[in-house]
C-alpha cells in the first residue's frame, strides 16, 4: 500500500478514533488526537517525495494524487501550523465540552487541507475542498445556538464559491475531456477567449471566498471570531492560505501566460488592496480582540493577493513570503488571544487590562508577532512588505503602492491597540488572580514567535521552497543564489542587507538597555500603576483610569465617511429581494384545484397551437 | 431462475386481493404477507436484473400471443434497475410502515397495505409493459390506489388533496386514452416497439398532436410544471412513508413513461429540447417555491418536484451522459429522498399541521434521526463525500460537454438555493430550543433499521460510487439503443 | 577601513554630532519663539543644561519593564535612521549603513521607534500617555500618506529607491529636487510639519490638555534619553531633507546651513498658528498635501 | 570614580549648576497666588530667561510651588503630588498665607504654617507677591541649590514621622501609599 494512502488512512481513523476515545479517557483522547495529527506529518516528511504520485478511478474518473514543489510549501503550512495548533489546542481544550467534536473536525479540515494540495485533479480537489468547508462550518458553529447564523453565512459563501469552481471544473473537463488539472493548464492558451476569461473568474471566485477576497469576504469576521480560538489559528493561519494556494495557480499557470491578462491582473490587485484598506479600517474599529484579528486576517490576506496579482517575480515572492508569515504571527495571535480568554474569560479590550506581568510569555509572543503583522523590522513582516512595496514601484503601481501603504500604516494603529488593549494599561484587581497559560500553550506560541523572528533574519530559508514552487509553476527569479546571504534586491538592483540592520539593531538597543538600567540603578524603582500623577488624586482600587473605550474615536471620525457603507447590507437587501420575489412566485400553487385543471388546459391548449414550433 | 417477469406483475395483484381472506385467518397476516411479497419481488427482479445485465433483455409473452399482437413484459437492464430500485423502496417502506402508527387499527391497516401492494404493482407494470394500453391500465391502476392512500387519514385535508389528486389524475387519463385512440387509428398498433417502428409512416400532425396529449397526460404524473399542482398536496397530506413511496416509486413510473416515449417511440425532433427547458422550468419554479415553504413535508414535497424537474433535465440533454446521469439522479433521489421523509415525519410526528418550526431541538432527544435528516439533507445538496455530489457531478459534466453553460449556472444558483432551505431546517434541529408541549417520538426500531440501511447506502455510493455506475452505463445504453429495442420485441425467436 | 570598528566609531561620531546639533537647534527655536513672543528667551544652550539636570536627577520611578525600555526603543529607531542616512556628501565620512537599506527600510524604521515609545507609554496607566498615543499614531496615518506620495514619486522619476542614488541624481544634473520636482517637496514639507510635531500638530504631548501626553509619567534619566534621542531624530530627519531636496552637503557647514533652513519652517508655521484637533489634523494631511502628492506622482510619471 | 571624593566635589558642582539653570516648576495653582504665574511667564518677566520653565507632570518638575493658601482638602493633593516628584525636588511656599495664613489666619480649612508639612526651601513673602519678587524668591533658590544648601527633600526623609504626624492631623481619613526613599 502506498505511503500517501496510509496517511490519508491515518488521518480519517484518527478522526473518528479521536472522536470516540473521549468515551473513554480524556488523556487517552489527547493523545490519539496529537498522534493522528503528528504521525502523518512525520510520514509525510519521511517517505513523501515531491513528484510521487498515486492514480485510481472513482466513478469512471481517473483521479491522482502528488505534492508538487509549489504544494510543498503550503504543506510547510498546512502540517506545521496544524501540529502546533495541536499541541496548543490540547492545553485549550482541557475541560472543555465537546472535545471530540472538536478533534474531529480538526483533524479532517487538517486532512483535507493536505488533500488539497495532494489533488492533481479537479474532481478529488473538489471533494476535499468541501470536506474542508463543512469541517470548518462545523467549527464555527461550535459554540452553539447564538453562532447558526454566522454559519450559514459562511457556509452560503462558501457554496457559492464551491459552486463557481465546479462550474469551472466542468467546462474545463468539456475542454480537455478529462479532470486533470494540469491538462488544463496546458490546454488553456488555446482556448477560446470567453473560456479564457469564464474559467479563471469562476475559479477566483471560489477561490476568492477562502482567500476572504472584497466583495466576498463577509463571512470572514464573524467566522473567525466565533469558532473555537485553537481552531481559529488553523482557520486564519493555514485555511485561508487554501483559497491563495488557488489563486496563485490560476495566476501564475493561467493568467500570466495569458496576453489579455493585464487587465484580470490589474483588477485582481486592485481588489486586494481595497480589501487591505478596508479590513484594517474595520479592525481599527473594533472593541473585540478576535473580530479585530479576524478583520485584519481580511486586510493582511487582501496584500497577498495583491503580492500574488501583480504578477513580477518579486511581488510573487512577496505574496508567497506574506502568505508565510501572516500563518506564523497571525495563528500565533489567535493563539494568544486564546490563552488570555481561557485565562480570564473574555477577550474584550474594555474590560480586560494590565495582564503583562500576569501573563509575560503570552506577552513576548504576542509582541513578537505585532512587531512582524506591523511589518516592521528585524522581524519577517518587514520582509514580506519590503518585497511588496518595491514590486509594486518596480512595475510602476504608483496608486496601488499609496493605498497599500494606507492601510499599512492605519494596521499600527490596530496593532498598538492589541497590545495595549489586554496587556498594558492600569493593573486591577479584578485580573490578580490570572495565571499564565499551561505550557502546552505557551510553548506552541513561542516557537512561531521564535520563527517569525529568524525569518525576519534568514528569509532565504523559507524563500528558498518557495523559489523552488515557483519554478515549478513556470516561473524562474533570477537572483536565487542570494537566499543565503539574507540580502533582498528589487529589479532596480537596490537592496537592503538584513543582516547588518538587525546586528545594528540589536547592538544599539542592547547599549541603551544597559545605559537605562545601571544608570542610578539604587534610585530606580517599579512603582505600581496607580502610582501615577493624576493631578495628586490617589485612585481608588476600584477605579480604572485605563483609556480603552472609543479608542481611535477621532481617526474614526476621520475616515466615517468610508465606514458608512458597509457590503453586508447590500449582501442582506439582495437576500430579503430574492426571498420577498419567491415568496410571490409560490403563488403559482395557489392550492386551489381548479386552478390546477386551468394550468393543464391551457398547457396543453398552448402546447397544440405551438406544437409545429417546437416539435418536427 | 426464481421466475420471470410475469410474477413481478401477478403475484403482488394476487396478494393485494387475497390479503382480506388472510386477515380473517389472522390479523397480523394482514401486515406480514406484504413484506414477503415485497421481499419476493425484490429478491427476484435483482436476481432478474443480474441475469439481464449478462444476457439480453428478457421479453415475456402473455398468453402467448407474439408481438404485435399480444401483450408483452420486456425486462430490459434499463426497465430491470427501475423495478429493482421501486421494489427495494416498496420493501423499505413496507418495513419502515410497520407498526408507523400504532393507533390504526385493523380496517385502516389493511386498506392501507393492500393500497400499497397496488401502488407498487401498478409501478412495476408500468415500468415492465411494453404495451401502450396496458401502460393505460397501470397508470390507472397506481392512480386510484394513489388516491385512496392520499385520503387515507380521513380528514378535511387529506379529502381534498385526494380530489385534487383524482381531478388530475382523471383529465391525465383522458388524454392518455385519447393519444392511444390517435396512434391505434393511425398505426393500428398498441405494441410499443411495433409503433416504433411503424412510427416514419405516420402522418406528422397526428404524430405531434398525440405526443402532446401523451406528454400531458404523463407530465402530470412525471410532476411536470405547470401540471404538477397535486403533487404537494398528495406528499403532504398522505401519511409519511406513502410520500416517500410517491417520491420513490410513482414518479420514477412516470419519468419512465415519458422517457419510454420520448426515446423509444416517438422520433420527432424537438422533444428533447422540450423536455430540458420544461425539466428547467419545473426545476426552478419547485424549488424557489420550496424555499418558502413554512410545512416540512410540503418543502420536501417541492424539493422532490424540482429533482424530478432535474432528471427530465438530465434526460432532455439527450447524450449517453445525460441519460446516465438522468439514471444517476432517479437512483439518489430514490435513496435520499425516502430517507427524508422516513426522517422528516418523525421529526414532526406528533405536530397536526408539520410546521417547520415544530422540528426546533430535536437532535437533542433523537439524534438518530436528525443525523440522518441532516445526511440526506446535505446529500440531497449534493455535497460530497455523499451520493448525491456524484451525480450533480455528471449531469453537470454532461451540461459542460454540450456547452450548455447557462444551464449549468441556473441548476448550480438552483442548488444553492436547495441549500438554504436543508440548512435551514438543520440548524432549527440542532440550535433551536424546543417549542413547549412537542413531545418528540422516538422511531421504532424498524425504522430506525429502514433510516440506518438508505444512510448507509448513501455513505457507500459517496465513498465509492463504483458500486453503481457500471449497473447504470449498462441501462442508459439500453435506453438509448432503439432499434435493439424493436428487434428483442418484435423479432424474438421462441 | 572599513571594519567594523570603523563603522562604530562612525556612529558614535554621528551619534554625538547629531545630538549636539540637534540640541542646539532646539534652544534656537526656544529663543526665536520667545523673541517671537517679544521675550528675550533662554539662552540657545538652554537645552544641554536641561539635558544635564534631568541625566542629573537622582531618583527615577518606572511602572515595568516596557516603559524602563521604551526610551531605548525609540533610541533605535533615531540612530539607525541617522545611520541610513547619508550625513554627507561623499559616502566617505559617515559611511554607516547608507547602502543597507532604503527609503522603504527608511519610512518603516522610523515607525519602530514611536512604536515602541508607545507600548512603554501604555505601560504607565496613565490615561494622558494612552490618549496622546493614539492621537500620535492618528496623526502619523495622517502625514505619512503625503510623505509616502513624495517619496513614491522621487522613486518613480529616477527608478530608484535608494537615496544615495537619489543625491548621486541631484549631483550630476546639478539641479536640486526641490526645483526639479517640486510638488513632491511641496508634500513632503508640509507632512514634515506634522512630523516635528510643532504647533499646530502638538496634540500628541499637549501640555495643557494631556500633561505632556506619553511622556508624562517618565522623568530623569528617561526623559534625558528620550530628549536626546529627540534631538537625534531631529537633526537624521532634516538631514534625510536635505539629502533628497537640497542635494545633500559636502561640508559640515553647508549642512548644518540647509538643515537649519528647512528646521525654520515648521518651527515659524508653528509659532503663529494655534492647535488643530486630531481629526482636523488628519484630515489637513488628506487634504492639500494629498492633492500636491498627487500632482508629484503625475509630475513623476508624465515629465 | 563615583566614589572619589574630590570628583564627587566636581560633579556635584557641575549637577548643581545644571540643576540651578533649569527649574522646571510644577503649574500647580492651589490658591489665588496663581494668578501671578503668568505675568511672571510671559513677556513682560520672562522667567524662561533664567531656565525656570513649566513642567506639565510632577515626574519631570523640580520645584512645587506653593501659591497662596493652601486648604485642608488641597493639602492632601500637594502631599501627594510633592511625593511624586523625584529627587532633587524643592518646595516654594509663596504668600504671606503659606507662612502664618495670612489673613485666613483664622480660617478653619486652610493650613497655617506650610513647613510643618512640607520642607519648604524659600518663602516669597506679600500678599501678593509682585512677579519681581518671586523671580527673586527663584534667584534664591538659584542660590541655595548651587551651594547646595537647598535639601528639603533630605529633611523631609529624615523627619517623615514628624511631617507625617502634622498631615495626619489635618487630613482624617488617610488614604495614601507610604513614602519609601
Amino acid at each position: 500500500m502506498d505511503m500517501i494512502y496510509l496517511i490519508f488512512l491515518i488521518f480519517l481513523s484518527g478522526a473518528v478514533i479521536s472522536w470516540l476515545a473521549g468515551k473513554v479517557n480524556h488523556v487517552l483522547q489527547d493523545i490519539l488526537f496529537l498522534a493522528s495529527v503528528i504521525v502523518p506529518s512525520v510520514l509525510f516528511y519521511m517517505n513523501v517525495s515531491v513528484g510521487q504520485e498515486v492514480h485510481f478511478k472513482a466513478g469512471g474518473i481517473d483521479l491522482s494524487w502528488g505534492i508538487t514543489d509549489f504544494g510543498w510549501i503550503f504543506s510547510l503550512i498546512v502540517l506545521g501550523l496544524g501540529v502546533l495548533a495541536a499541541i496548543y489546542s490540547v492545553g485549550f481544550m482541557k475541560g472543555k465540552e465537546r472535545r471530540g467534536y472538536f478533534y474531529f473536525n480538526y483533524v479532517l479540515s487538517i486532512m483535507s487541507m493536505l488533500g488539497i494540495l495532494f489533488s492533481k485533479d479537479f474532481v478529488s480537489f473538489f471533494i476535499f475542498w468541501e470536506i474542508m468547508t463543512w469541517s470548518s462550518y462545523l467549527m464555527v458553529i461550535y459554540n452553539g445556538k447564538h453562532t447558526q447564523s454566522i454559519g450559514i453565512k459562511y457556509f452560503i459563501f462558501s457554496a457559492i464559491g464551491a459552486y463557481a469552481m465546479l462550474m469551472a471544473i466542468v467546462i474545463s473537463h468539456s475542454v480537455t475531456g478529462n479532470f486533470m488539472i494540469a491538462d488544463l493548464i496546458t490546454a488553456y492558451p488555446v482556448l477560446s477567449f470567453n473560456l479564457q476569461l469564464l474559467i479563471p473568474i469562476l475559479l477566483l471566485v471560489g477561490f476568492g471566498v477562502k482567500a476572504a477576497l472584497m466583495p466576498l469576504h463577509v463571512w470572514a469576521p464573524g467566522a473567525y471570531s466565533n469558532s473555537p480560538m485553537a481552531y481559529t489559528s488553523v482557520f486564519s493561519g493555514a485555511l485561508s492560505k487554501m483559497g491563495v494556494y488557488g489563486l496563485s495557480i490560476v495566476m501564475l499557470s493561467m493568467i500570466s501566460h495569458l496576453p489579455e491578462g493585464f487587465w484580470f491582473r490589474e483588477v485582481l490587485a486592485w481588489m486586494g488592496a481595497i480589501t487591505a484598506a478596508i479590513g484594517t479600517l474595520w479592525a481599527v474599529k473594533q472593541d473585540d480582540a478576535k473580530k479585530l484579528l479576524a478583520y485584519s486576517s481580511v486586510a493582511q490576506l487582501g496584500y497577498i493577493v495583491t503580492g500574488i496579482a501583480i504578477g513580477t517575480e518579486l511581488s510573487i515572492l512577496a505574496g508567497l513570503f506574506l502568505a508565510v508569515m501572516h500563518a506564523i504571527f497571525k495563528s500565533t495571535l489567535f493563539m494568544a488571544v486564546g490563552a488570555i480568554e481561557r485565562q480570564t474569560g473574555t477577550t474584550n479590550f474594555t474590560e480586560v487590562t494590565g495582564l503583562i506581568r500576569k501573563m509575560p510569555w503570552t506577552f513576548l509572543a504576542s509582541l513578537m508577532s505585532i512587531i512582524a503583522l506591523a511589518g516592521i523590522p528585524p522581524l519577517g513582516g518587514f520582509v514580506g512588505k519590503w518585497m511588496l512595496y518595491e514590486s509594486l514601484i518596480t512595475s510602476d503601481h504608483y496608486m496601488l503602492i499609496i493605498l497599500v501603504f494606507f492601510s499599512s500604516t492605519a494596521a499600527f494603529l490596530y496593532c498598538y491597540k492589541f497590545l495595549f488593549g489586554f496587556f498594558l494599561g492600569q493593573e486591577e484587581k479584578e485580573w490578580a488572580h490570572v495565571k499564565e497559560a499551561p505550557v502546552l500553550m505557551v510553548i506552541p506560541m513561542l516557537v512561531l514567535a521564535g520563527l517569525s523572528f529568524v525569518l525576519g533574519t534568514f528569509p532565504g530559508l523559507i524563500l528558498k521552497p518557495i523559489d523552488a514552487g515557483m519554478q515549478a509553476l513556470g516561473f524562474a527569479p533570477t537572483n536565487q543564489h542570494l537566499w543565503d546571504t539574507s540580502i533582498l534586491f528589487n529589479s532596480w538592483g537596490n537592496q537592503v542587507a538584513l543582516q547588518p540592520i538587525l546586528y545594528a539593531i540589536l547592538g544599539i538597543f542592547v547599549v541603551f538597555t544597559i545605559f537605562l538600567t545601571i544608570k542610578g540603578y539604587k534610585n530606580t524603582r517599579y512603582v505600581t500603576t496607580k502610582d501615577i500623577s493624576s493631578s495628586g488624586e490617589v485612585p481608588k482600587e476600584h477605579e480604572n483610569l485605563t483609556f480603552s473605550i472609543n479608542f481611535f474615536q477621532p481617526f474614526m471620525r476621520a475616515v466615517e465617511p468610508v465606514m458608512r457603507r458597509q457590503i453586508d447590507k447590500y449582501y442582506n437587501g439582495f437576500a430579503n429581494g430574492l426571498e420577498a420575489l419567491f415568496d410571490f412566485t409560490r403563488k403559482i400553487y395557489t392550492g386551489n384545484g381548479q386552478t390546477y385543471a386551468i394550468y393543464v388546459i391551457l398547457f396543453l391548449i398552448i402546447m397544440l397551437l405551438i406544437k409545429n414550433n417546437v416539435f418536427g | 431462475m426464481v421466475g420471470t417477469p410475469v410474477l413481478l406483475v401477478v403475484i403482488p395483484l394476487l396478494a393485494a386481493f387475497l390479503i382480506p381472506l388472510l386477515g380473517m385467518i389472522w390479523k397480523e397476516l394482514v401486515r406480514i404477507i406484504p413484506g414477503l411479497v415485497l421481499l419476493y419481488m425484490f429478491i427476484l427482479s435483482a436476481t432478474l436484473l443480474n441475469q439481464v445485465l449478462h444476457t439480453g433483455p428478457i421479453v415475456e409473452v402473455i398468453a402467448g400471443w407474439r408481438p404485435p399482437l399480444g401483450i408483452n413484459l420486456v425486462f430490459s437492464p434499463f426497465s430491470g434497475f427501475l423495478v429493482t430500485l421501486m421494489t427495494f423502496i416498496g420493501l423499505m417502506v413496507w418495513i419502515y410502515s410497520y407498526r408507523f402508527k400504532q393507533n390504526v387499527d385493523f380496517e385502516p391497516a389493511k386498506k392501507y397495505f393492500i393500497l400499497l401492494m397496488m401502488l407498487v404493482t401498478g409501478s412495476v407494470g408500468i415500468v415492465l409493459t411494453g404495451d401502450i394500453f396496458n401502460l393505460f391500465v397501470f397508470i390507472e391502476i397506481v392512480g386510484i390506489s394513489a388516491y385512496a392512500l392520499t385520503a387515507f387519514y380521513t380528514e378535511r385535508n387529506s379529502a381534498e388533496a385526494a380530489f385534487k389528486y383524482l381531478f388530475m389524475g382523471a383529465l391525465a387519463s383522458t388524454f392518455l386514452l385519447l393519444a392511444i385512440m390517435i396512434i391505434y387509428t393511425q398505426l393500428g398498433t398498441l405494441n410499443m416497439a411495433d409503433i416504433a417502428s411503424k412510427m416514419p409512416e405516420m402522418n406528422t400532425t397526428y404524430k405531434i398532436t398525440a405526443l402532446v396529449f401523451l406528454l400531458t397526460a404523463i407530465g402530470i404524473e412525471a410532476e411536470m410544471f405547470p401540471l404538477n399542482g397535486w403533487a404537494a398536496d398528495a406528499y403532504t397530506e398522505s401519511p409519511g412513508p406513502i410520500g416517500a413511496a410517491f417520491a420513490g416509486i410513482v414518479a420514477k413510473a412516470g419519468v419512465y413513461a415519458m422517457v419510454r416515449i420520448i426515446f423509444t417511440m416517438f422520433d420527432v425532433d424537438g422533444t428533447m429540447q422540450f423536455m430540458l427547458y420544461i425539466g428547467l422550468i419545473t426545476l426552478i419554479v419547485a424549488e424557489t417555491t420550496a424555499l418558502r415553504q413554512d410545512r416540512l413535508k410540503r418543502m420536501l414535497a417541492y424539493s422532490s418536484i424540482g429533482q424530478m424537474g432535474l432528471i427530465m433535465v438530465a434526460f432532455g440533454i439527450g447524450t449517453a451522459e445525460g441519460v446516465f446521469a438522468a439514471l444517476f439522479l432517479m437512483f439518489n433521489h430514490a435513496i435520499i429522498k425516502p430517507l427524508l421523509f422516513f426522517s422528516g415525519s418523525y421529526l414532526v410526528y406528533n405536530s397536526k399541521d408539520k410546521f417547520i418550526h415544530e422540528t426546533n431541538g430535536m437532535g437533542k432527544h433523537i439524534p438518530i434521526t436528525s443525523i440522518l435528516f441532516a445526511l440526506g439533507a446535505f446529500a440531497i445538496v449534493g455535497l460530497p463525500p455523499f451520493a448525491g455530489f456524484w451525480s450533480k457531478l455528471s449531469i453537470l459534466t454532461a451540461a459542460a460537454d454540450e456547452n450548455m453553460i447557462i444551464i449549468i449556472a441556473l441548476i448550480l444558483i438552483v442548488s444553492i438555493i436547495e441549500l438554504v432551505y436543508y440548512l435551514r431546517v438543520v440548524n432549527r434541529i440542532y440550535f433551536f430550543k424546543m417549542a413547549e408541549g412537542v413531545e418528540p417520538k422516538k422511531p421504532t426500531l424498524n425504522a430506525l433499521f429502514v433510516m440506518v440501511t438508505l444512510g448507509v447506502i448513501i455513505l457507500l455510493v459517496g465513498f465509492y460510487p463504483d458500486a453503481i455506475t457500471g449497473v447504470l452505463h449498462k441501462a442508459s445504453g439500453d435506453l438509448l439503443d432503439k432499434t435493439k429495442y424493436i428487434q428483442d420485441v418484435l423479432l424474438l425467436n421462441p | 577601513m572599513d571594519s567594523i570598528w570603523y563603522k562604530i566609531l562612525g556612529v558614535v561620531v554621528s551619534f554625538i554630532l547629531a545630538f549636539i546639533v540637534g540640541m542646539t537647534y532646539m534652544g534656537l527655536s526656544r529663543k526665536i519663539i520667545a523673541r517671537v513672543q517679544n521675550r528675550k528667551g533662554p539662552p540657545f544652550y538652554q537645552n544641554f543644561i536641561d539635558a544635564m539636570k534631568l541625566y542629573s536627577k537622582s531618583t527615577a520611578i518606572h511602572h515595568g519593564l516596557m516603559q524602563h525600555l521604551g526610551p531605548a526603543f525609540i533610541m533605535v529607531s533615531s540612530i539607525m535612521t541617522l545611520m541610513i542616512v547619508p550625513v554627507l556628501n561623499d559616502g566617505k565620512w559617515f559611511p554607516n549603513l547608507n547602502f543597507d537599506g532604503d527609503l522603504i527600510f527608511l519610512l518603516y524604521i522610523m515607525v519602530f521607534g514611536p512604536l515602541g515609545m508607545a507600548l512603554g507609554a501604555g505601560q504607565t496607566g496613565n490615561p494622558n500617555s494612552a490618549i496622546g498615543v493614539t492621537r500620535g499614531l492618528s496623526q502619523m496615518v495622517g502625514f505619512e500618506i503625503p510623505w509616502v506620495m513624495a517619496l513614491v514619486a522621487l522613486m518613480m522619476q529616477f527608478k530608484t529607491t535608494s537615496i544615495v542614488d537619489l543625491m548621486e541624481v541631484q549631483a550630476q544634473s546639478g539641479t536640486w529636487l526641490m526645483f526639479s520636482s517640486p510638488f513632491a517637496f511641496i508634500a513632503a514639507v508640509l507632512a514634515m510639519l506634522g512630523m516635528f510635531r510643532y504647533s499646530p500638530f502638538d496634540i500628541v504631548g499637549a501640555p495643557t490638555e494631556l500633561a505632556s501626553g506619553p511622556v508624562s509619567e517618565n522623568g530623569g534619566k528617561y526623559l534625558f534619553t528620550l530628549m536626546s534621542s529627540g534631538a537625534v531624530f531631529a537633526f537624521a530627519k532634516l538631514t534625510l531633507y536635505v539629502d533628497l531636496f537640497m542635494g545633500g552637503a559636502d561640508n559640515l557647514i553647508v549642512l548644518l546651513l540647509k538643515t537649519f533652513a528647512i528646521y525654520l519652517i515648521p518651527m515659524l508655521y508653528g509659532v503663529v498658528s494655534p492647535r488643530y484637533r486630531t481629526e482636523q489634523a488628519i484630515r489637513y494631511f488628506w487634504g492639500w498635501p494629498t492633492f500636491f502628492g498627487l500632482l508629484a506622482i503625475l509630475h513623476a510619471v508624465f515629465f | 570614580m563615583i566614589n572619589d571624593k574630590s570628583s564627587q566635589k566636581i560633579v556635584d558642582i557641575i549637577q548643581n549648576w545644571a540643576r540651578k539653570q533649569s527649574i522646571w516648576v510644577l503649574a500647580y495653582g492651589t490658591g489665588c497666588g496663581a494668578i501671578e504665574i503668568p505675568p511672571t511667564m510671559t513677556s513682560r518677566y520672562d522667567a524662561e530667561r533664567l531656565g525656570v520653565r513649566g513642567a506639565a507632570t510632577p515626574r519631570q518638575a523640580d520645584v512645587l510651588l506653593i501659591t497662596g493658601y493652601l486648604t485642608t482638602k488641597t493639602l492632601k493633593r500637594v502631599i501627594r503630588v510633592y511625593e511624586q516628584m523625584q529627587d532633587p525636588k524643592y518646595v516654594i511656599g509663596f504668600g504671606s498665607c503659606t507662612i502664618n495664613g495670612g489673613m485666613y489666619y483664622d480660617s478653619y480649612n486652610t493650613i497655617k504654617v506650610l513647613d510643618k508639612y512640607l520642607p519648604v526651601d524659600v518663602y516669597i513673602n506679600g500678599c501678593m507677591p509682585r512677579p519681581e519678587s518671586v523671580l527673586s524668591g527663584f534667584g534664591k533658590l538659584q542660590e541655595l541649590i548651587s551651594e547646595g544648601k537647598a535639601n528639603g527633600a533630605q529633611e523631609y526623609k529624615d523627619n517623615l514621622e514628624w511631617y507625617r504626624a502634622n498631615q495626619k492631623r489635618i487630613i482624617p481619613n488617610w488614604v495614601m501609599p507610604d513614602y519609601n526613599w
